[in-house]
């Protein structure tokens, strides 16, 4: 096995590498100059001419791309334009906010997703599955940046229990991870409920009931661990989400995060920190893709294979 | 007295009525052979008698299911779950989808013993491979911890079988047990079958729609035809007398090799759908006997006795044992 | 012996696959060194096991797979180097009845539509009334009721269905079939039909078929010839109806087929051990593990298919004598 | 939509299927109608009436600029509904011929789409569509490009899922060996057999296009003014919601009962079509 | 005694509390560095690390008397030599023109410097005031390099820097050793407040809640449209000054139909100043009538060049230009309707005042039609001179600002209103480099000013205030606010509220 992830890690450079191609060239077709950014009131066009030369913006887009690809395999992101910081720096400072409101809301959304999806799949058409199924249909209609609006407004305006925003403590962090939470859970839950109901009309299962298995032993034991294989492989994507998907909600909290950090540098056209955080993205979620399918393995011996 | 005995059972799932007043019995070391051709009913009176029509939101709105003397309808779910493969165990059609395919074989068996006998892990381990060779399946210990897909599908049934013996059950439901499998494999799980009927007393309902199956192994049959009781009788007057114009036409389907090519009857038409069932003899669309009175009347299931063998024989046909070819499909 | 219309010479075809996702790479042989000649007008049956190849080869006789080595020749054409384009046209004459009727039908087609696609797409334009002539009479040809026609596949039974892929089959009036299994997902009563229709459009229309089928009793009632396949390989090919089969696995097939007469019980020589798998062979006869007359030298050496009277072959080191 | 005769009927009998369906109907009709529906014009302002609470005259209030949000709301639907009909039209589009390409023909062609595909994927639609919004700059046209994008993996995995299951089927093999070429196979067959999971999950995304376009809104992109878009309406400055919340409230609701709509229209006609677990998992 | 205080949202995202290679910096520079001249809302300049100053009559030179007795937060002195130090240091960055003029820094004795100036540079008292002139600690400043402003930054300011995550929060410790306070506060130091962190929070609905839920104590800037809301709050006090940003329309002088000076007259004519500001801002800020805010001495033109809303004058304009009423509402000539483009940014704000001028254009027959760009497009989509009118504003407190936006080297961007004129580019020359003194820069830009109003390539539109919040319960500010906007003076009076 350890072979094997060694082996798929090397097969994610070709990938990285075309990946890294890509969101080079996607940033730096953008219309916009980062310089125009920095340069303040009153300042002459020949200093512009000296910084855009400073940061390499005058040299063609194949030579950037080298320098910054050659500085990328010595482990350099960059200096950043706008931020003037080693990319390295903002992104090592932003990574845990991102890790945890993601990380947090992924558990969440996996939990609670499952928890209600498998809920409304046992007590299938009953009132129990369609109150549920609607409770989170309509939580899905409602757009992030409200709903954490909402949120504010309930629980910490009306209520007092959370702090409004920020990124101080434990506190802080319940409502934001809520309101990203709750999106992701819709599509949990529906995935749960789809895959439960689905697996409980195999054989194998009518046959679990014929030994005599209590039915919620049934539900829970057997058809569930089936049910969260499809769960994991779209956990498995999500990764991405979990890193840059909380920009609304980290907008709307005040939090900082990987999101927000790159979707002022794309506004500012802070080209290497932009790099950077789509780069991390895209890691994120090639091992996201790859952890997903060595969960799949560690639970389904058939995508194991036969391993000696 | 029968150790199984369904009397004039009905069920209803949802607005359908799949099965109408159902009534056979079985004894011990019995094999019972239920026939009839896809959708007549067969899979549904194993589910009912197994209580697991909940499963597929199905009723039982009428009849008696006696096991042993116990009225299997009016037990509570909890009681009915300690018979539910301690006593009463079923093997399914289809090996390949029948075991949960993330869990090792042996596992599966475990569980049954676990459940029901109270085994701790270690003895029901050594009962399953017991178990498992008793089934002549060879390095019972490395099976024990495989998982499905690296079996075989003849393999794979025999663990079905396996869990199905695991608490010693008395009876034995075998729904389809071996189409699903090759036929050198398919002799090879019928036989297993066979002894155990043989060696332990159990009793079996064997269903299948293979008449040849049916010849070979069972003491007595019942025919199903959509939903109801065709004909019942012992294997030999089946065979040699067979009453109803459907249970005739059903051995007449089979190739042999002596016979000439085009002497295959088939049966004209098809099996009618569980929506819209005829009036009257469920089969007079398609008998050629039928007459005015066939497709007013729901014939009674009678005893027939010609000849007078057993005299146990019945069979629902207004014309029962008259005999008239059956009518054979030609092409135009 | 007639003409020959079709000629298989050592064909083989290989699958490669992964045991799983992190499992090795494996080549699977399907179909291994199969020669036959099939002669106008004949019945071939060919019975063997579950993933024996029967489907595999099926599919390469037609070229609807390519073959991984040997060649086809179909009324004297090598199909292996045949232009697409030629081949296409080629297909009018060899024609297909799936195994599985439920889904050889567009489940959006009308019947209608479906019996008139082979004339579409092979570019032969037909007048309407034309057209609604082709269709009754073929209607009326596999025994269905003309107003059928009108249906979709989801309103018609298994045994329907068939039909209509028979006469699907048949409106381009083709010489040779493949019937890959047509009855096995039907019932009993209803495989009898099947049959019948298939015996009864063979004398009129004087086809060719290469009939395929897991039941050793049905081919040996339907076939002239039957060709037995194991693993891949012909193991027996016999001539007529009620040869007595010379090799081991034939014979255990014949044994294991329940023979529907209470009165006739026997106990079944029951074959001991499991099917090798395909994926590897052993390097003698693959029936070696099971077969009750395997010696030594069955293990190491892979018998050739020897022919001896009566146009009957086999591939065994031990046959069973014919008393 | 190529489904079976009936479908229309088994979905609008339904109850949840009939409303939806006719709350759909019903936001449509006011798109297509709005100038002869909507009480006042969009664009004309009157500042004298400015942040009026709703009342007999200007039922859902009237706006910071004194236009009647009612018929801005009216108006907004034709915005909110072409920018996400024709977003996730082309993106159905686009991705079908992707996917469908990528199943049909496998091979490097088909590795090269799954990977870009997957990537994009994974990334948030958001920030998808603001890279795209960026590189086309804001506008109407290019927030539909940048919805269409986002979604356009969707359909592009389950256009090439179904195909790829769709080529195992029989009746595939069979058309083959008439003597058909890929076209036939693919036109005739494959798309038509994968159109209607692919139509649905389409109908699905519409719904959360509305949302994306009213997010995409918080971000300040969108409809031009003064042309209305519900999405623009709901963020015309967070600070409306303390002062005059009518101004944000009421299109908000409407986007999220129309997408309630949108998705209960969908499971019904999920459930006609019993295309289930095709449709949800992608 | 501490106190959470959020930035204005011109603040957020500054990068970096070096003052000498910043391009942005937020209020809480004015608390770690301090100047050497202060200047006041009414724009007069008065001492804080200079005690006095003097000026040769040519502007050729200039003394500044330095304080003793000021030390830098890690103990170093402050004095003549940390201005010979500090000044060379601004070569080659980016805020290299605000000492341009300085050619030479003597060291008089240890608390008196001389600057040998270039040329003469009236703006000089300017520019030593402005933030990105507060002195940081020459040898720290060395021997930090690149992580000075980022890591530590250290100043002789009432407060030091404690710690700083960009985007996030700053928060500063008092300097208990502080006590050279300049005159614009009361209290000469240290600072009652023990503890000061800043947070930045985007999201302008966030921040309020934060006030009202007593999150934080003061918000540095709150837009009008909260106001009234706060108004409400018992524990919540407003304070409003005037601002230093004006948003006005630029018009493209290249761009026909604004070739014809008629036509920009008649556009600039139809802003309704006094709508806008009532309407959006609900009366909170002033109206706009030339390019420059109102508490500058060079705004004071002669009132016939301020620009008013007068929709019949520009109709008339129009009718003379040839555009005559259409079928529509929209003016026709030689069978082209008056159609424009009229660019905005994507924020919220920018997107409300251009719907309003919108509808104000449309009332004197010309139809704009709106497209929106992030801040970054639009910046090269000017470029392009692809547009003809845009919605902008600019935050400056110097009349030199004229010479930035309407400089004809400066086409495209920032002269968005692609004006070149040699005219106005002599005016401004003589204004930026040939004013000896204060006075007489005011005179040459007033003129320059004049020049600029007459040929109509912008219309004035609005000019914000700064609205401060606080938390009365929590905080008390002094009576009158003192400085150009909210910093060092305010928070070295600020106290904690008993
Ligand atoms: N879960 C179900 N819901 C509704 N109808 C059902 C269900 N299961 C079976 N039926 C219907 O009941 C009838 C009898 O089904 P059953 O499965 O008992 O047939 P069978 O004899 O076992 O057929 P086969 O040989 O195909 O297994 C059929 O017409 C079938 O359509
Ligand atoms: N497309 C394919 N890719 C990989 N393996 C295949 C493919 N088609 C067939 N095989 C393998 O080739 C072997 C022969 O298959 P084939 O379908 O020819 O068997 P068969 O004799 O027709 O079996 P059955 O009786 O079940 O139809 C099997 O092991 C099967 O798994
Ligand atoms: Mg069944
Ligand atoms: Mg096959």
């Amino acid at each position: 096995m350890l072979s094997f992830a060694v082996r798929r890690l090397v097969m994610l450079v070709p990938v990285f590498l075309a990946v890294s191609m890509i969101i080079f060239l996607i940033i730096h077709l953008i219309p916009g100059d980062p310089i125009d950014n920095l340069i303040r009131t009153g300042s002459t066009p020949e200093q512009k001419a000296i910084l855009t030369a400073k940061y390499g913006l005058d040299r063609s887009l194949v030579e950037q791309y080298v320098i910054w690809l050659k500085k990328l395999l010595n482990g350099d992101l960059g200096e950043a334009i706008i931020l003037r910081r080693p990319v390295s720096s903002l992104i090592t400072q932003n990574l845990p906010y991102s890790l945890a409101l993601g990380g947090l809301a992924l558990l969440f959304s996996t939990v609670v997703g499952i928890v209600t999806g498998s809920l409304a799949a046992i007590y299938k058409d009953s009132a129990l599955d369609r109150g549920v199924m609607a409770l989170i249909l309509l939580g899905s209609t409602v757009p992030s940046f409200w709903l954490g609006l909402l949120m504010i407004l309930v629980f910490s305006v009306q209520l007092g229990w959370f702090p409004v925003s920020g990124a101080r403590n434990w506190h802080s962090l319940v409502l934001p991870v809520l309101t990203v939470g709750l999106g992701g859970t819709a599509l949990v839950a529906r995935v749960t409920r789809v895959a439960m109901v689905d697996v409980a009309q195999k054989d194998f299962v009518t046959l679990l009931h014929a030994k005599g298995l209590a039915p919620l032993r049934i539900q829970l034991r057997h058809v569930l661990r089936h049910a969260l294989l499809p769960v994991i492989t779209i956990l498995g994507l999500r990764i991405g989400w979990i890193l840059g998907g909380a920009v609304t909600v980290e907008i709307v909290f005040a939090r900082p995060g990987l999101g927000t950090l790159l979707i002022k540098s794309l506004n500012q056209r802070d080209y290497p920190v932009v790099q950077g955080c789509l780069l991390m993205l895209a890691i994120a979620v090639m091992l996201g893709t790859f952890l997903g399918d060595l969960i799949q393995a560690a639970v389904d011996p058939r995508v194991r294979g036969n391993l000696k | 007295m029968a150790l199984l005995s369904v009397r004039d059972l009905s069920i209803t799932i949802g607005r359908m009525q799949p099965l109408d007043r159902i009534s056979f019995d079985l004894g011990k070391g019995e094999i019972l052979g239920v026939v009839g051709e896809s959708g007549s009913g067969k899979s549904l009176t194993a589910m009912s008698v197994m209580g697991l029509l909940p499963l597929i939101r199905g009723r039982i709105t009428s009849g008696q299911v006696l096991f042993d003397g116990i009225d299997l309808t009016r037990l509570k779910e909890k009681e009915y779950r300690a018979l539910r493969g301690r006593r009463i165990a079923l093997i399914t059609q289809n090996p390949m989808t029948s075991l949960d395919p993330v869990l090792t074989v042996g596992s599966q068996i475990d569980q049954v013993s676990r459940l029901h006998l109270g085994l701790v892990p270690a003895e029901a381990k050594a009962r399953s491979i017991d178990l498992m060779q008793q089934l002549r399946i060879s390095e019972a210990e490395v099976v024990h911890d495989q998982y499905p897909h690296q079996l075989s599908g003849g393999m794979k049934q025999r663990i079905v079988i396996a869990m199905a013996l695991a608490a010693d059950p008395d009876l034995i439901i075998a729904d389809e047990p071996t189409t699903a499998l090759d036929v050198t494999i398919q002799a090879q799980i019928m036989q297993i079958l066979v002894e155990l009927v043989r060696d332990r007393g159990l009793a079996l309902m064997l269903i299948t729609h293979d008449m040849g199956v049916v010849a070979q192994t069972c003491d007595r049959v019942v025919v199903l035809y959509a939903g109801r009781v065709a004909e019942r009788n012992t294997v030999t007057e089946i065979f040699a007398a067979p009453q109803h114009p459907y249970t005739r036409a059903l051995i007449g389907c089979i190739p042999r090799t002596a016979s000439q090519p085009g002497s295959l009857t088939g049966i004209p038409g098809m099996v009618p759908s569980v929506l819209d069932y005829p009036s009257g003899c469920r089969f007079h669309p398609r008998c050629a006997l039928a007459q005015a009175v066939c497709c007013d009347t729901v014939p009674p299931l009678e005893p027939v006795g010609v000849g007078g063998l057993t005299g146990c024989g019945l069979a629902a046909c207004h014309f029962a044992g008259e005999s008239a070819p059956a009518k054979g499909m030609r092409h135009g | 012996m007639a003409d020959v219309l079709v000629s298989l010479r050592y064909l083989s075809r290989d699958f490669h696959s992964r045991a799983g996702l992190f499992g090795e790479r494996r080549v699977l042989r399907a179909v291994n060194d199969v020669s036959l000649d099939i002669a106008t007008g004949q019945v071939t049956g060919v019975v063997g096991e579950s993933g024996c190849g029967k489907s595999t080869l099926a599919r390469l006789v037609l070229r609807l797979l390519d073959a991984s080595g040997g060649k086809v020749m179909f009324d004297g054409i090598d199909l292996g180097s045949l232009p697409a384009r030629r081949l296409r046209k080629l297909r009018q004459r060899m024609q297909m009845v799936f195994q599985d009727p439920y889904s050889a039908i567009d489940p959006r087609y009308s019947i209608r539509e479906a019996l008139l696609e082979p004339l579409q797409v092979q570019g032969i334009r037909l007048a309407r009334g034309e057209a609604a002539a082709k269709v009754d009479r073929l209607m009326d040809v596999v025994g269905l009721s003309r107003k059928m026609a009108e249906a979709y596949p989801h309103q018609l039974s298994g045994g329907q269905k068939q039909r209509i892929g028979i006469a699907r089959a048949l409106i381009l009036q083709p010489s040779f079939l493949v019937l890959d299994e047509p009855t096995a997902s039907l019932d009993v009563s209803i495989q009898a039909q099947v049959i019948n229709l298939l015996e009864g459009l063979k004398t009129e229309y004087g086809l060719t078929y290469l009939f395929i089928s897991h039941d050793l009793g049905l081919v040996r009632y339907f076939c002239d010839r039957v060709v037995v396949m194991y693993l891949g390989r012909i193991v027996e090919t016999m001539p007529a109806k009620n040869a007595a089969p010379r090799h081991p696995y034939t014979r255990a097939l014949l044994d294991s087929n329940f023979e529907p007469d209470p009165a006739k019980r026997r106990v079944v020589t029951r074959l001991s051990g499991e099917i090798p798998s395909a994926f590897d062979l052993p390097p003698g006869c693959a029936f070696a593990a099971r077969c009750p007359r395997a010696s030594e030298l069955c293990r190491h050496e892979r018998p050739e298919l020897i022919a001896s009277a009566n146009d009957h072959s086999t591939a065994c080191h031990h046959p069973i004598d014919q008393q | 939509m190529v489904a079976q005769a009936g479908t229309f009927g088994r979905v609008v009998l339904t109850p949840r299927g009939g409303i939806s369906a006719l709350f759909l109907a019903i936001v449509v009709l006011c798109a297509i109608f709005a100038p002869w529906i909507a009480p006042y014009p969009y664009d004309v302002q009157d500042l004298s009436i400015s942040s009026q609470a709703p009342s007999m005259a200007h039922w859902l209030g009237t706006d910071e600029f004194g236009r009647d949000v009612l018929s801005r709301i009216i108006f907004g639907a034709r915005t909110s509904l072409t920018v996400s009909v024709v977003s996730i039209c082309v993106s159905v589009f686009v991705g079908m011929s992707l996917g469908a390409a990528a199943g049909y023909f496998g091979g490097a062609f088909d590795r090269a789409v799954t990977a870009v595909v997957d990537l994009s994927w994974s990334f948030p639609e958001i920030l998808i569509a603001l890279i795209f919004v960026a590189i086309i700059g804001p506008g109407l046209e290019s927030t539909m490009m940048a919805i269409g994008i986002a979604y356009l993996a969707q359909f592009t995995r389950l256009t090439r899922a179904q195909i790829m299951s769709l080529k195992g089927e029989t009746y595939v093999e069979a058309t083959i060996n008439l003597g058909a070429g890929h076209l036939h196979v693919l036109f005739r067959h494959l798309i038509p057999n994968a159109l209607a999971p692919v139509l649905v999950c389409g109908m699905l995304a519409t719904g959360d296009a509305i949302i994306l376009e009213a997010t995409l809104g918080f971000f300040g992109l969108g409809a031009q003014p003064p042309t209305p878009s519900w999405g623009a309406m709901m963020n015309s400055g967070t600070a409306q919601i303390f002062l005059a919340p009518w101004i944000i409230i009421f299109p908000g609701l409407t986007v999220a009962l129309t997408v309630i709509a949108i998705n209960l229209c969908g499971d019904a006609v999920i459930q006609a079509l019993d295309i289930r677990g095709r449709v949800r998992e992608s | 005694q501490e106190a959470i205080v959020v930035f204005g949202s011109n603040d957020v995202g500054a990068p970096t509390y070096n003052p000498i290679k910043a391009s942005i910096l937020n209020t809480a520079t004015s608390l770690i560095y301090d100047r050497l001249v202060e200047q006041d809302a009414d724009h007069s300049f008065h001492p804080h690390l200079a005690t006095s100053w003097e000026t040769t009559p040519d502007g050729m030179e200039w003394t500044f008397k330095l304080r003793q007795g000021v030390k830098f937060h890690n103990g170093e002195p402050f004095n003549a030599k940390t201005i010979e130090a500090w000044i060379p240091l601004f070569k080659g960055t980016d805020n290299e023109y605000l000492v341009g003029g300085i050619d030479q820094v003597v060291v008089v004795d240890d608390y008196t410097v001389k600057f040998k100036m270039k040329h003469p540079d009236a703006n000089l008292l300017f520019n030593l005031a402005s933030v990105f002139m507060g002195v940081p600690e020459p040898k720290a400043y060395q021997t930090l390099g690149d992580k000075f402003g980022i890591t530590e930054a250290i100043g002789t300011g009432p407060y030091k820097l404690e710690s700083f995550t960009v985007g996030q929060e700053t928060v500063l410790a008092r300097n208990d050793d502080y006590t050279w306070g300049s005159d614009l506060s009361v209290n000469k130091g240290p600072a009652k407040i023990e503890k000061l962190t800043f947070r930045e929070i985007a999201e302008e609905s966030t921040a309020f809640l934060e006030l009202k839920t007593g999150g934080v104590d003061m918000l540095l800037s709150v837009p009008t449209e909260f106001i009234p809301e706060l108004q409400k709050e018992k524990s919540i006090a407003v304070n409003s000054m005037p601002g230093l940003d004006v948003m006005y329309m630029p018009i493209n002088v290249t761009s026909a139909p604004f070739t014809d000076i008629k036509v920009r007259e008649a556009a600039a004519l139809a802003i309704n100043q006094k709508e806008i500001l009532s309407s959006i801002y609900k009366g909170v800020g002033l109206e706009a009538h030339n390019f420059l805010i109102s508490s500058l001495q060079e705004s004071k033109v002669d009132p016939k060049y301020d620009i008013s809303y007068d929709p019949e004058k520009a109709k008339k304009l129009l009718e003379e230009a040839g555009w005559k009423a259409g079928g529509d509402g929209v003016r026709v000539k030689d069978g082209q309707p008056l159609k424009v483009k009229l660019w905005t940014q994507s924020d919220s704000e920018f997107k409300r005042v251009t719907e309003a001028v919108q509808a104000q254009l449309k009332a004197i027959g010309m139809q704009a039609d709106i497209t929106t760009f992030d801040s970054s497009t639009i910046r090269d989509q000017y470029k392009k001179n692809e547009h003809q009118l845009a919605v902008r504003s600019y935050s400056w407190g110097n009349a030199d600002i004229l010479d930035w936006f309407f400089n004809g080297e400066r086409l495209g961007y920032p002269n968005i209103s692609m004006f070149k004129d040699p005219k106005a580019d002599e005016l401004d020359n003589k204004a930026l480099t040939q004013s000896r003194s204060w006075d007489e820069r005011v005179a040459n830009f007033k003129t320059y000013h004049e020049y600029i109003l007459s040929q109509f390539p912008f219309a004035p539109i609005y000019q914000p205030m700064q609205n401060t919040a606080y938390n009365k319960d929590r905080l008390t500010l002094p009576q009158k606010i003192r400085g150009t906007q909210i910093g060092t003076e305010t928070f070295l009076d600020m106290a904690a509220a008993d």
